[in-house]
């Protein structure tokens, strides 16, 4: 049975429709569906009830289960929401040791990319639909010499069935790759550490963390993983060292830069010169007797920042990190060397257990290409990825894929690779299927089904040990790898079991090997040729952290999700320096071509604060041609069907085999979707700041713990007595210091609140629809820092004085309520909203794509249009926590309500609870003297606290 | 009204109608009413007629609407489902008053005219009386009910004829 | 998508296992859960023995063992068998029951065979809870103030035009037509009529409360039974009904063979469950909320507030009816109930007004 | 109605009048039938009115999202026009009741016309909140009515419902004034016609005889009607104000918002009464009733009323940097070097500048220079409410949610389509009923005032 809230307006025309093409349409998905314990409603007011409901599943309950995400090769553990049969929820698992209950907007997403509508619904074969038996038989006959080709595999049982089946078809080989490669800095340990892996870094021991152009809180190997590292260290409230130093040397503004306590713009071709500066220094400051590594291209260096830089490095050496996301072998080697010299191996980063987020190979890539084109590999079987988009050469691959005898995806989606292709076996969609994953050697955690598969898909280890005679269950196969290489011994089902229940078990590295840096390779070296060409731009591609490599293109939450520091939504643009913006004479929505050699695209100008000049910057991911509707455009009123007005974005990854582009001006203006449109703290009249982000810098907050609160203006007394909350008052705590602005919460509370996407047009209007959004603001020193903002419950809420028939109340607890169904639409609310946090229905957003439906929470209306909607603290939280403490008859315990942002926080940055406990974590940090409300001048008297955002550094 | 027969003087200008008027009642002639274009002035006095009770009833009203609106606000905010909003008392006295302010000019305003139409007994559909006589247009007609006998009508007659009437005839008030 | 929402059939307050009244009350639940649908204590025979006294009639040890595995004696043991010839070979369930729960659940036939303690004797509501409600309904006001403009539109044409009677007649008609329609048309927040208070639908199965609920006595949570741990109170799934239908065939009594054929409509769709074209008893919806109110039953069930509070005699009803307005002024009604009015078997009282409460 | 006027007056209506010629001029539309440019004023006026609809019924249709509003503007044209109709509302209702207390004789030729307007204006006004709900079809909900939602009566405490109760109490009432005032004219078109035009104005009329009795107590109601009308006056615009005035947002916040919104309100409602006056005396040859000193005297209120609204400018501006607030200070330099500059040095143009002209006799007499300036000073006061409206929400408190409102079709159709309702109930209103109020103004006749007898005594 399947409790459903739907549009509440729920008129009955509408439904009667709806429901009527849902049937025809969706009988297949929807048998399978009902299989997993569900009762559908037909029209007319008809309750059809099981005829068997399954043990412990009750109607209307609630169930979660761990398992773990597949939305990358971080492989964070995750909780997943299951409500009468259908996963409507992902969030993060707190009992995996990574990703600790952290889960970023790409793993929260993908809840909906089970629900795509554009997922394969069937095998093909040349194109059209085919039965798994002719399927089966057209592969069997041509599997020998044939390449698996794969993103990286952290499934080990995965693996484990890709090694039986080469072991079965001699001349056949695996061949990994990584859409965001990691391969230079598995290439440079071969060179220094003798071992081809990636190290598993420990950020949570550094004090000192110096990243060059990795993106580590945003999009590189393992966000949400070094997102939990790495702030606990920025509480300025502990002791008086342990905030801390954060240094980002990059070529644009990042998320992670954006939060770096210093933060230098460098061009790519610099970052070997600049790492062989500050190497240099620390060997002189920490003794280094080794060999130094030859000179780079000179470049302006900032030598105070270096300096700077190797002084803290030094003074916290064995407690400190060198990171960079360089594609250059050379320049990874120099950050070996760093690190060596400091001793930070076996301390902040480690080889043994490695991290195995990452192990593609561009020098094996290449090699199969070439065997292609000998004729040497006779077919590919792509196991997962889509290579030819989200890999440089994919073009290259392409053309052999057209003419291979065997040509195979096994992915679940009609993508760019899978078009090319003779033969699709679809493979299910993480959520549906049994599976393992190890992102760091020992920890390995399990993947349960939380539905029965939607469509006629089939696990690919089940496909890759069907083809190689020895058919067996993903289930089984899974259950055999474990019980003798993971939990070997006795009891094992009982084990099992618990592992299930967990979501993760750890296992012993056993004789970790203790690997030594071998410094004779520095002489070697051969710095990059980066050098950019003459007038032409170096080029910065990067994954945002929303929308990755492009994977999940279609998901129509991230798309609307914009960009932490541009904040553009639907599509990517190409980012210059103000500098380099006045010379081009481009200003922003001015239609730029990027091109070199044969690739050239054509994307919107974007001019970003605290980017490198010389540089332009665009995000990868986007301009898919076969992701689906949602990754093409979006119209505001349906999602289905679709027309194609134009590309979002454009495809960055054939660019990304060159260093450097030219740059014209194609004289069109293309305007971005933004979300923020004005991006300083201080008014452009005046130039006066706003104080609604406070900060201060470390050693102004030691002297004065309330330092850079500014000068509130005075609260004149209240005409009126207050109200006494003689429950609880419900508050919030965000602490800015924290907050990474990675949008992680953005799309959990999308998700968790059936918030409407809206699409590029709407959004380009100002009219995006998200409940808790993050504000990103440049100080007067160019500095940036992030705000959550959100309906901030005032107590004295303007916003329910004006509304005239009574659709915005306060509880009796605290909460300023929204009533959906006595709106009638002033939008006066919204307008004496100080905080603009009120989102307004313009249009009946679009509810039609209703496979996409599925994934929507039954525990919250659908509001139509015509209605304002907010923020409402996750009150059906707050109501079922309550529920469940009084059954069980006692009082809810503080940290018990989550509301989705808080939940989702990979920084821990949001803490909600009842103010008036004060044993509550809420009302300690409203006693801490750095948090403050945002406006408070004004006497609203908001629920929502901000701590005061701290840098480290010392003017 | 019923169906009766009046004597009518029509007069071309204010000043003769109010002349006839004094002179008619102190003729001790029972004046049925004057219909004119416009007020005139001074007629009151010449017709003696009464103060009358509009004012009063005004009042009446704009209290009851007064009294209506702060009641309903109150009994609404303080009794029958008191609300947080905004943070504000349940019984704030201010807000009270914008509403109780218009509902009393609108109790009064409508109270004064329904007042009027009942006393004057007009309503859609009504004859008027003495119609014809261009009382709407630029005469002012003065009217008697038709004396009882012969004589009586004659020295009425000529009296208004005295007195500036362009004409006297009988009319009836249908 | 809509896979609906369904609903709010009953709850049932008093029986519940983790009551204050100590083992007692858990017994009671536990017999009406496990027990009553075959058997009462006091009220005759129905798909099994009349329990009253039956530790009299037995010894005690003897009912223990049978009632833990009644397996194993409905196969060896001669009393046993004997009475499952008398009752039709209908076998008794397995209750899997540990000795402690055995015993107290004897320990309560006793007590209820002492005196009125059963739960069949618990008292019922007040036949009208809801009669309080006075205010009109906000679609009647409306319905007034159109009935009142469209006279006094008629009586200005009537002085009008003069208009003769039938014309003013047909005037009338169509007013009154146009006005029903507007405020009984299709917006479900609008219904005037439909599925309002009182709406009793055919149902596809002639399904009986009257018979279910009240001579048999079974508990509300028997069959709708996710009403004490969700939000949904569900619809039983067939299986619920296959527990006593897998033996009951046809009722004692039946005189027009009304209770064989419906029972028969149960079983035939349960045997043919595997087959994809059979779509189950397709139930019409009595008790339908709008979509944007949220009502939990668990809250109320664990508040002991009694199913017949909100869905009437439903122990009286031979077919499903909406007994309640179930208007949002009906709900408030309790919801602001000073704490001094509230039912003392409610477990808390003062219930909260916050919208958010129902409307998220 | 008064006593005799000082024969040193200039009498109001020209062309010594006798009272049946009056009654001749004044029901002359009526009855001879329309001139062919009355036609093209009706034309013109139902094809915007039809614009207006047809973009109304599509918003309806689709949704606010037609309009250019956005997450941070949330009210822009829409409740512009709303407050520049409840302005032009003002005028009519003034210049019957205030004039009348004040025994402003000028007032008798133009007032059952302005009072029209007011009508007309409060109906086009009262368009706006309705349809700028996201659901109209729910606009009943504003009103307390006895419901079975508990019953959950409505938020006394929103400026909001206030208005609700201000706008249609001052509908009610000017409605009411407006046809009492009808009553005696009515009564004479009756006694004019046959037919269905007598059956229909003998409804209307309510069998109104010119009755003396009547008369007397029409006058007290009158009197009472005017004394209550005056103050809801006032309080109308006062409580629009408070939409504002009330609210966190800088640049709205603002007590001086009641005057000055009231000063506003008469200023654009006279530049209106001018703007119809100069028109239609010319189209329905009213000349000699509505003379160049009815202008000239309504011009000389404009200028107060400019003089006014400069004043409220230059102290909301004072005001804003006296405060000290930095918020309030922002709004008002947006407001001047913003990005909608121009719309605040238009306002000032119209508002302050161009009504310095009316100081002349010259230009005050002179129609084709008055007719202008009433124009500019409507444009000049819609931008006025445009600029305190949109200019203050667009960039109130948080940076972040900074954006630019632009109009859409959907919303310039709409305002159209308000100016083709007001026309066209304009038109029909001149064509249908007596447009000047002839029983008024026979008595303030050269005719009356010399037949009138001087107090016995």
């Amino acid at each position: 049975m399947n409790s459903e809230r739907d549009d509440i307006e729920a008129q009955d025309r509408r439904d009667l429709v709806r429901r009527g093409s849902f049937l025809k349409g969706m009988a297949a998905s929807f048998a399978a569906l009902s299989g997993g314990g569900c009762v559908f409603r037909p029209p007319e007011g008809k309750v059809v009830p099981l005829m068997e409901q399954p043990a412990g599943v009750f109607p209307g309950e609630t169930l979660w289960y761990a398992t773990t995400c597949g939305a990358c090769t971080a492989s964070c553990g995750a909780l997943v929401k299951v409500r009468d049969g259908r996963p409507i929820k992902l969030e993060g698992n707190p009992e995996h040791p990574l990703s600790r209950g952290g889960l970023c907007a790409r793993g929260q997403a993908s809840v909906l990319d089970l629900y795509d509508s554009h997922r394969l619904r069937f095998p093909l074969l040349d194109g059209k639909e085919a039965s798994w038996a002719a399927l089966d038989a057209f592969v069997s006959e041509r599997l020998n010499g044939v390449a698996v080709l794969s993103e990286t595999i952290v499934s080990p049982t995965l693996r484990f069935a890709v090694e039986r089946f080469l072991k079965k078809f001699p001349g056949s080989r695996l061949v990994e790759y990584d859409s965001l490669s990691a391969s230079a800095i598995l290439d440079a340990h071969a060179r220094t550490h003798g071992v081809r892996t990636l190290p598993a870094y420990h950020l949570g021991k550094a004090r000192v963390i110096v990243s060059f152009d990795a993106d580590f809180l945003g999009s590189w190997i393992s966000p949400v993983e070094f997102t939990k590292d790495w702030s606990p260290n920025r509480q300025p409230e502990r002791e008086w060292d342990t905030m801390s130093w954060h240094a980002q040397f990059e070529s644009r503004l990042s998320v992670t830069g954006a939060n770096a306590d210093l933060r230098v713009p460098l061009r790519p071709s610099e970052q070997y010169e600049t790492l062989r500066q500050i190497g240099l220094a620390v060997a002189s400051l920490v003794f280094w007797k080794g060999p130094k590594p030859p000179a780079g291209e000179p470049s302006s260096l900032n030598a105070a920042a270096v300096s700077d830089t190797a002084g803290q490095l030094a003074r916290a050496a064995g407690r400190s990190l060198v990171l960079s996301g360089s594609p250059d072998a050379a320049t990874q080697c120099l950050v070996n060397w760093i690190n060596a010299m400091l001793g930070n191996y076996g301390e902040t980063l480690v080889l043994d257990p490695a991290g195995l987020q990452k192990r593609g190979s561009e020098t094996e890539f290449d090699r199969l290409l070439g065997d292609l084109e000998k004729g040497a590999v006779k077919g590919v079987v792509v196991l997962s990825g889509n290579p030819v988009y989200d890999h440089p050469k994919g073009a290259e691959l392409a053309k052999f894929l057209d003419s291979a005898k065997l040509s195979l995806s096994l992915s679940g989606r009609p993508d760019e690779t899978a078009v090319r292709c003779r033969a699709v076996a679809p493979d299910h969609h993480p959520l549906e299927s049994w599976s393992d994953a190890e992102a760091v050697s020992g920890v390995l955690s399990l993947s349960q089904p939380a539905i029965a598969p939607l469509y006629s898909t089939r696990a690919a280890i089940e496909s890759l040990s069907l083809w190689a005679g020895e058919p067996m269950s993903a289930l089984d196969a899974l259950r055999g790898r474990w019980k003798k290489s993971v939990l070997p011994g006795a009891d094992f089902e009982r084990r099992w079991h618990e592992a299930l229940r967990k979501g993760v078990v750890l296992s012993d590295v056993k004789n970790p090997k203790n690997l030594r840096f071998d410094g004779r390779v520095l002489e070697r070296l051969s710095p990059n040729p980066l050098r950019s060409a003459e007038g032409g731009f170096e080029l910065s591609a990067y994954a945002s952290p929303v929308l990755g490599d492009g994977r999940q293109a279609n998901n129509p939450w991230l798309q609307e999700t914009p960009d932490p520091i541009s904040k553009t939504a639907w599509g990517n643009y190409a980012s210059f320096s103000p500098e380099d913006a006045a010379k081009l004479g481009i200003v922003e929505g001015r239609v730029v071509r990027l091109s070199a050699g044969a690739a050239s695209i054509e994307l919107p100008a974007q001019i970003q604060k605290g980017h490198a000049r010389g540089v332009v910057s665009a995000a990868l991911g986007y301009g898919r041609t076969h992701a689906g509707p949602v990754a093409a455009n979006f119209p505001v009123q349906k999602m289905l069907p679709v027309e194609r007005e134009e590309l979002s974005g454009a495809d960055l990854f054939p660019l990304t085999a060159y260093s450097s582009v030219r740059v014209e001006s194609t004289g069109r203006m293309s305007a971005p979707a933004k979300t923020q449109t004005y991006d300083e703290m201080s008014d452009p009249i005046t130039g006066r700041r706003r104080p609604m982000v406070q900060e201060t810098t470390l050693q102004d907050y030691f002297k004065d713990a309330t330092s850079g609160r500014g000068k509130a203006m005075e609260v004149g007394p209240s005409l009126w007595p207050a109200h006494d909350y003689p429950g609880p008052k419900w508050a919030m705590a965000i602490d800015l210091n924290v907050c990474t602005g990675c949008s992680s919460c953005v799309v959990a509370c999308g998700l968790e609140n059936n918030v409407p996407v809206v699409g590029k047009a709407e959004v380009r209007k100002s009219r995006d629809m998200h409940w808790m959004r993050i504000d990103r603001y440049y100080n007067e020193n160019g500095e940036t820092a992030f705000q959550p903002m959100l309906c901030q419950h005032c107590d004295n809420a303007p916003c329910e004085t004006v509304c005239p028939v009574l659709a915005t109340l306060h509880s009796s607890e605290g909460m300023n309520m929204q009533v959906y169904n006595r709106c009638v639409g002033t939008r006066y609310c919204a307008n004496n909203c100080p905080y603009k946090v009120r989102r307004f229905n313009w249009f009946d957003y679009a509810h039609e794509d209703l496979t996409q439906n599925l994934a929507l929470n039954p525990d919250i209306t659908v509001r139509t249009r015509g209605v304002m909607e907010k923020c409402s603290f996750c009150v059906q939280r707050v109501q079922s926590a309550k529920a469940d403490a009084r059954a069980e008859n006692r009082a809810v315990t503080d940290g018990e309500v989550r509301p989705a942002c808080a939940q989702s926080c990979p920084a821990d940055a949001i803490v909600f609870g009842d103010l008036n406990d004060p044993k509550s974590a809420v009302a300690k940090k409203l006693g801490d003297p750095r948090s403050y409300a945002v406006l408070s001048e004004l006497g609203v008297g908001p629920s929502v606290f901000y701590m005061t955002k701290v840098r480290n550094k010392k003017v | 009204m019923a169906d009766r027969d009046f004597l009518v003087g029509v007069f071309v200008c204010e000043q003769d109608l109010l002349a006839a008027t004094h002179a008619a009642r102190e003729a001790g002639f029972k004046i049925h009413d004057a219909y004119t274009p416009y007020p005139v002035h001074g007629m009151d006095e010449a017709m003696a007629l009464p103060k009358t009770l509009l004012p009063r009833l005004c009042f009446l009203f704009g209290a009851a609407g007064l009294l209506l609106a702060v009641l309903f606000q109150c009994w609404v905010g303080l009794i029958d489902w008191p609300m947080n909003i905004g943070g504000k008392s349940f019984g704030a006295r201010p807000a009270l008053i914008p509403i109780a302010f218009e509902l009393t000019v609108l109790f009064a305003g409508l109270g004064t005219v329904i007042s009027f139409l009942v006393l004057r007994r007009l309503f859609p559909g009504r004859e008027p009386e003495c119609a014809g006589l261009g009382a709407s247009d630029a005469s002012f007609v003065l009217a008697f009910a038709t004396p009882e006998t012969e004589q009586l009508r004659g020295t009425l007659n000529r009296l208004l004829l005295e007195r500036g009437a362009k004409s006297v005839r009988e009319a009836s008030s249908r | 998508m809509k896979l609906g929402l369904l609903i709010l059939v009953f709850a049932s307050g008093p029986l519940r296992a983790e009551e204050d009244g100590g083992d007692f009350q858990r017994y009671a639940a536990m017999f009406q859960q496990k027990c009553a649908k075959c058997h009462t204590v006091g009220l005759g025979d129905r798909v099994g023995p009349d329990l009253k006294g039956v530790s009299k009639r037995r010894e005690r040890k003897w009912i223990l063992d049978f009632i833990r595995k009644p397996g194993d004696f409905l196969d060896s043991d001669k009393t046993a068998m004997e009475l499952l010839k008398k009752f039709n070979k209908v076998r008794m369930d397995e209750l899997n029951l540990n000795e402690a729960d055995a015993a107290g659940l004897l320990d309560y036939i006793d007590a209820a065979s002492e005196g009125p303690v059963g739960p069949q004797d618990l008292e019922l509501p007040e036949p009208d809870p809801y009669a309080r409600l006075s205010m009109p309904d906000e679609h009647r006001g409306i319905l007034i103030g159109f009935a009142a403009t469209a006279a006094g539109l008629l009586a200005l044409a009537a002085v009008l035009f003069q208009f003769g009677f039938v014309r003013i007649a047909a005037i009338a008609a169509i007013l009154s037509l146009a006005s029903g329609y507007w405020a009984n048309g299709g917006r479900r927040d609008h219904r005037v009529f439909s599925r309002q208070q009182g709406y009793a639908p055919e149902q596809p199965l002639a399904f009986s409360h009257a018979k279910h609920a009240g001579t048999l006595q079974i508990a509300c949570l028997y069959c709708h039974y996710a009403a004490e741990r969700s939000d949904a109170a569900g619809v039983p799934p067939l299986k619920v009904c296959m527990n006593c239908h897998k033996d009951v065939k046809r009722p004692k009594e039946d005189p027009n063979g009304v209770g064989e054929r419906e029972i028969k409509k149960i079983v035939d769709a349960w045997e043919r469950r595997a087959d994809p074209a059979e779509k189950g008893i397709q139930w019409v919806r009595v008790h339908d909320l709008p979509d944007y109110a949220f009502f939990s039953h668990r809250v109320h069930v664990g508040n002991n507030v009694k199913c017949q509070e909100c869905h009437g005699p439903v122990q009286t009803m031979e077919r499903m009816r909406q007994a309640a307005p179930l208007t949002m002024g009906w709900c408030v009604e309790c919801h602001r109930r000073p704490p001094s009015e509230a039912p003392a078997h409610w477990k808390r009282a003062g219930a909260t007004l916050d919208c958010a409460v129902c409307h998220r | 109605m008064s006593a005799r006027v000082s024969p040193l007056r200039e009498p109001w209506v020209d062309g010594g009048k006798t009272l049946a010629r009056i009654t001749e001029d004044v029901c002359a539309p009526l009855e001879r039938g329309p001139a062919p440019s009355w036609y093209w004023g009706l034309g013109a006026s139902l094809t915007a009115l039809l614009i207006g609809k047809i973009v109304v019924v599509h918003q309806i249709w689709t949704g606010i999202g037609t309009w250019g509003l956005n997450k941070t503007v949330g009210w822009s044209w829409d409740i512009t026009n709303f407050v520049f109709w409840v302005g032009i509302g003002h005028a009519g209702t003034l210049i019957s009741a205030i004039l009348f207390l004040f025994r402003q004789k000028w007032r008798t030729s133009i007032n059952r016309a302005a009072e029209a307007m007011t009508i007309f204006a409060v109906m086009c006004a009262g368009l706006f909140p309705l349809i700028h709900m996201g659901r109209p079809w729910l606009a009943y909900w504003v009103f307390p009515y006895p419901n079975e939602l508990g019953p959950l009566w409505v938020n006394f405490r929103s400026p909001l419902l206030w208005d609700v109760f201000a706008i249609s109490t001052y509908f009610i009432i000017s409605a009411t004034f407006w046809y009492v005032g009808l009553w005696p004219d009515l009564a004479t078109v009756r006694d004019r016609s046959q037919g269905l035009r007598k059956k229909i104005f003998g409804v209307l009329s309510l069998g109104w005889d010119g009755s003396h009795r009547s008369w007397s107590r029409y006058e007290t109601m009158y009197l009472l009607l005017a004394g209550l009308a005056t103050p809801l006056v006032f309080s109308v615009h006062t409580i629009v104000s408070f939409d504002f005035a009330t609210s966190v947002i800088p640049g709205w916040h603002t007590t001086i918002f009641p005057p000055y919104f009231v000063c506003g309100a008469i200023f654009s409602g006279f530049a209106m009464v001018m703007t119809l006056m100069i028109i239609a005396r010319k189209v329905m040859r009213f000349e000699e009733y509505i003379t160049l000193r009815h202008i000239d005297a309504m011009c000389k209120i404009t200028l107060l009323t400019s003089m006014i609204v400069a004043l409220a400018y230059g102290t909301e501006l004072f005001m804003a940097w006296y405060s000290g607030n930095p918020y309030e200070q922002f709004a008002f330099l947006n407001r001047i070097y913003g990005p909608y500059r121009a719309g605040y040095a238009l306002m000032v143009f119209c508002n302050v500048l161009v009504p310095q002209a009316l100081w002349f006799k010259a230009v005050r007499r002179n129609p084709l220079w008055v007719f202008p300036i009433s124009i500019l000073i409507n444009v000049g006061m819609w931008l006025e409410r445009f600029v305190i409206i949109t200019v203050s929400l667009h960039r109130d408190y948080l940076p972040s949610s900074w954006t630019m409102y632009y109009p859409t079709y959907v919303e310039i159709g709409t305002f159209l389509g308000s100016f083709g309702l007001f026309f066209t109930c304009f038109f029909l209103f001149c064509r249908f009923l007596p447009m000047i109020a002839c029983s008024e103004v026979k008595a303030i006749s050269t005719f009356a005032q010399e037949n009138r007898e001087t107090p016995r005594g």
